[in-house]
């Protein structure tokens, strides 16, 4: 953590190196900008882009951003550039655009002005300015980011404990009901079974009907018919449990039977 | 260094490793510090100790030590985990629907619809999970089991009675014509496509298996 | 059920998580125990309590608790460990604090101020860390994504909210005119109103670009 902190303070002091070479710290760009070409391309690596670049040479020579000394900046920045054209570096375009607003800048502040306070609105470093401490704010922040403590760098988790999975009470899920619907549909399409007379309103009511007959008939083993009419469920219902019984009797699933013509029918599983 | 100073950083140690870590190992990692091999393995066994009563216990494995979830906890973290949901495979679902829409029906009636054998497993589901239930046998050679729909699967399924299903009747009996009009063939194209995309994203129309 | 119990049971359900436990998840869980939050709560500090003398303690984050190790062993972890955490590079950590500070923010926004443009791989790099997400898609021409952090970034950096960041420091000493002018106040608000939401623990950040 202090290590951090120190390493820090030296980022912030600016005076890091720029560059290593041969094991020779580069804490400046010398005066004449000359350096190796390969240190070079490491050098500008460093720089975050052309306002990082500016913002270094202002502080390299302690200059206040707010009075930025726009002819000498421009100069070595320029100079700068230059260089590294010369070494036929790839230049970011950022650079070179940076480069115009500053000879911009430089040429509108060699034009007379009608008033000298040092930054009215229509001072043509205002932009520029403005512009460099916003992006020393985040710069700032995230050196700060940078000690905060980091998960596997400067703490670490324990892993996940292993568990044995034991099988719950099984809760089935349910099956999708339109589903079925529609599988049952292609089922009947693909086998050529649907016909129309298949297909009555009563189908299902039928079939249930069918299914409730032949429980009831496993439970006892005669049924009177009449037991297996319900009043209840009115004239609809009686049709239905009528044709269930005759459904059965057709499927050979059930025995009907009656001692004579007047005597109770009496219904039981065949 | 203090046995208590290794016996923290022995704890940090394995619980923070992805696979057990071994006696070598340990005993490799401290030999700087100088701490014989003895000492480690008492170190550790109090770990065992100081564990024994806690949610995770230190475990020795063919590989080394690793923390696991102590047994009796193991069904409390089973649970906390919510299993996948499970899919039903469309042998399952087919053979469900013709028993549900065709019952009493028997096996043989079923694969005469499917025009494949339904595997006993299928069966076996349903009538495990109380869906399904022998309603009789039919009276002919063989006398199959006759199945049908229990009251416990309306009740999973929040039905009173099996005529509260989704009409089949709306979907078929219509003509094109009418079924436009209704602006039903939308609501097929939809349901065809679901299917079809399902059929290929699912297991295959053969496999039997629900898991 | 005996607290002692309780106790095992959730030192076994943060240990075997991936990631943090809230206090609402384990009410929820033993709920059916009807086991009183006041009581977990308790649990809690006292497991806290219990192994803050240990390898490992038991911290709370912006999602909930989880175990890390102790601060003392962390460089015995490390040491342990022979690969090296990964690096981050200046552009990536002046992207992130941009994020951070300046959310909801497009690339087009962090470019503004970094003054070059933000490589793809500096985004994707974020985005699979889970430190950063696309909050939704700005309503100008090409849609740009919006992007803001995640609990995730908290979580790795043992925060449980914004507002415990450094502050952006006030290298200027502007009148509040100017500030808008600047429109340094929206950075003011835009933070208040994420350190907000965060702490109402949302999901996502409302804003009428957002769609």
């Amino acid at each position: 953590m202090d290590i951090k902190s120190e390493e820090l303070k030296e980022i912030e002091k600016i005076n890091v190196p720029l560059a290593y070479v041969k094991g020779e710290p580069y804490l400046n760009i010398p005066k004449d900008l000359y350096l190796p070409p390969d240190a070079l391309e490491v050098v500008l690596d460093s720089f975050e882009g052309p306002l990082d670049l500016l913002l270094y040479l202002i502080k390299s020579q302690n200059f206040d951003i707010l009075e930025l000394p726009v002819a000498k900046i421009t100069d070595q920045y320029i100079q700068y550039i230059d260089l590294m054209q010369e070494l036929k570096l790839e230049l970011a375009a950022e650079y070179m655009l940076m480069a115009a607003t500053l000879a911009e800048i430089k040429s509108k502040l060699l034009l007379p002005l009608v008033e000298e306070d040092s930054l009215e609105e229509d001072d043509p470093r205002a932009e520029l300015i403005r512009r460099l401490q916003e992006y020393e704010r985040y710069k700032k922040a995230s050196l700060n980011l940078e000690v905060l403590p980091r998960i596997e760098r400067d703490f670490y988790l324990p892993n996940k404990v292993s568990y044995k999975a034991i099988k719950k009470d099984e809760v089935y899920q349910n099956v999708d009901l339109e589903k079925l619907v529609v599988i049952f549909h292609k089922l009947m399409e693909q086998t050529k079974f649907l016909t129309p007379h298949d297909v009555k309103k009563d189908f299902l009511s039928v079939r249930e009907k069918m299914t409730l007959i032949l429980n009831l008939l496993k439970q006892d083993k005669f049924v009177d018919f009449k037991t297996l009419l319900d009043i209840e469920e009115g004239k609809s219902g009686l049709i239905v449990s009528f044709l269930a019984i005759l459904e059965l009797i057709k499927l050979t699933l059930i025995d009907c039977a009656q001692a004579n013509q007047d005597s109770a029918i009496f219904i039981k599983l065949k | 260094m203090e046995n208590t100073k290794i016996k923290k950083i022995i704890e940090s140690l394995i619980f923070s490793s992805t696979s057990p870590i071994s006696l070598k190992e340990l005993a490799n990692f401290f030999s700087e510090e100088n701490i014989p091999i003895k000492i480690i393995e008492q170190i550790i066994n109090e770990i065992q100790e100081k564990y024994s009563e806690t949610g995770v216990i230190l475990n020795k494995v063919s590989t080394g030590y690793r923390f696991q979830v102590s047994e009796d906890c193991n069904q409390w973290v089973s649970k906390f985990y919510p299993e996948k949901p499970q899919k039903y495979s469309r042998a399952l679902m087919e053979t469900l629907a013709l028993i549900i829409y065709k019952q009493p029906i028997t096996r043989t009636e079923i694969e005469a619809v499917r025009g494949v054998s339904v595997s006993s497993n299928i069966i076996k589901t349903l009538l495990e999970r109380e869906w399904i239930k022998i309603l009789g046998y039919k009276d002919v050679p063989g006398r199959p089991a006759i199945f049908g729909t229990t009251k416990e699967f309306l009740n999973s399924h929040n039905l009173v009675s099996l005529s509260q299903l989704p009409k089949l009747d709306d979907i078929i009996e219509l003509t094109e014509q009418e079924k436009k009009q209704l602006g039903l063939l939308d609501i097929e194209e939809n349901i065809k496509k679901n299917v079809n995309s399902d059929m290929n994203n699912d297991e295959e129309y053969n496999n039997d298996n629900i898991h």
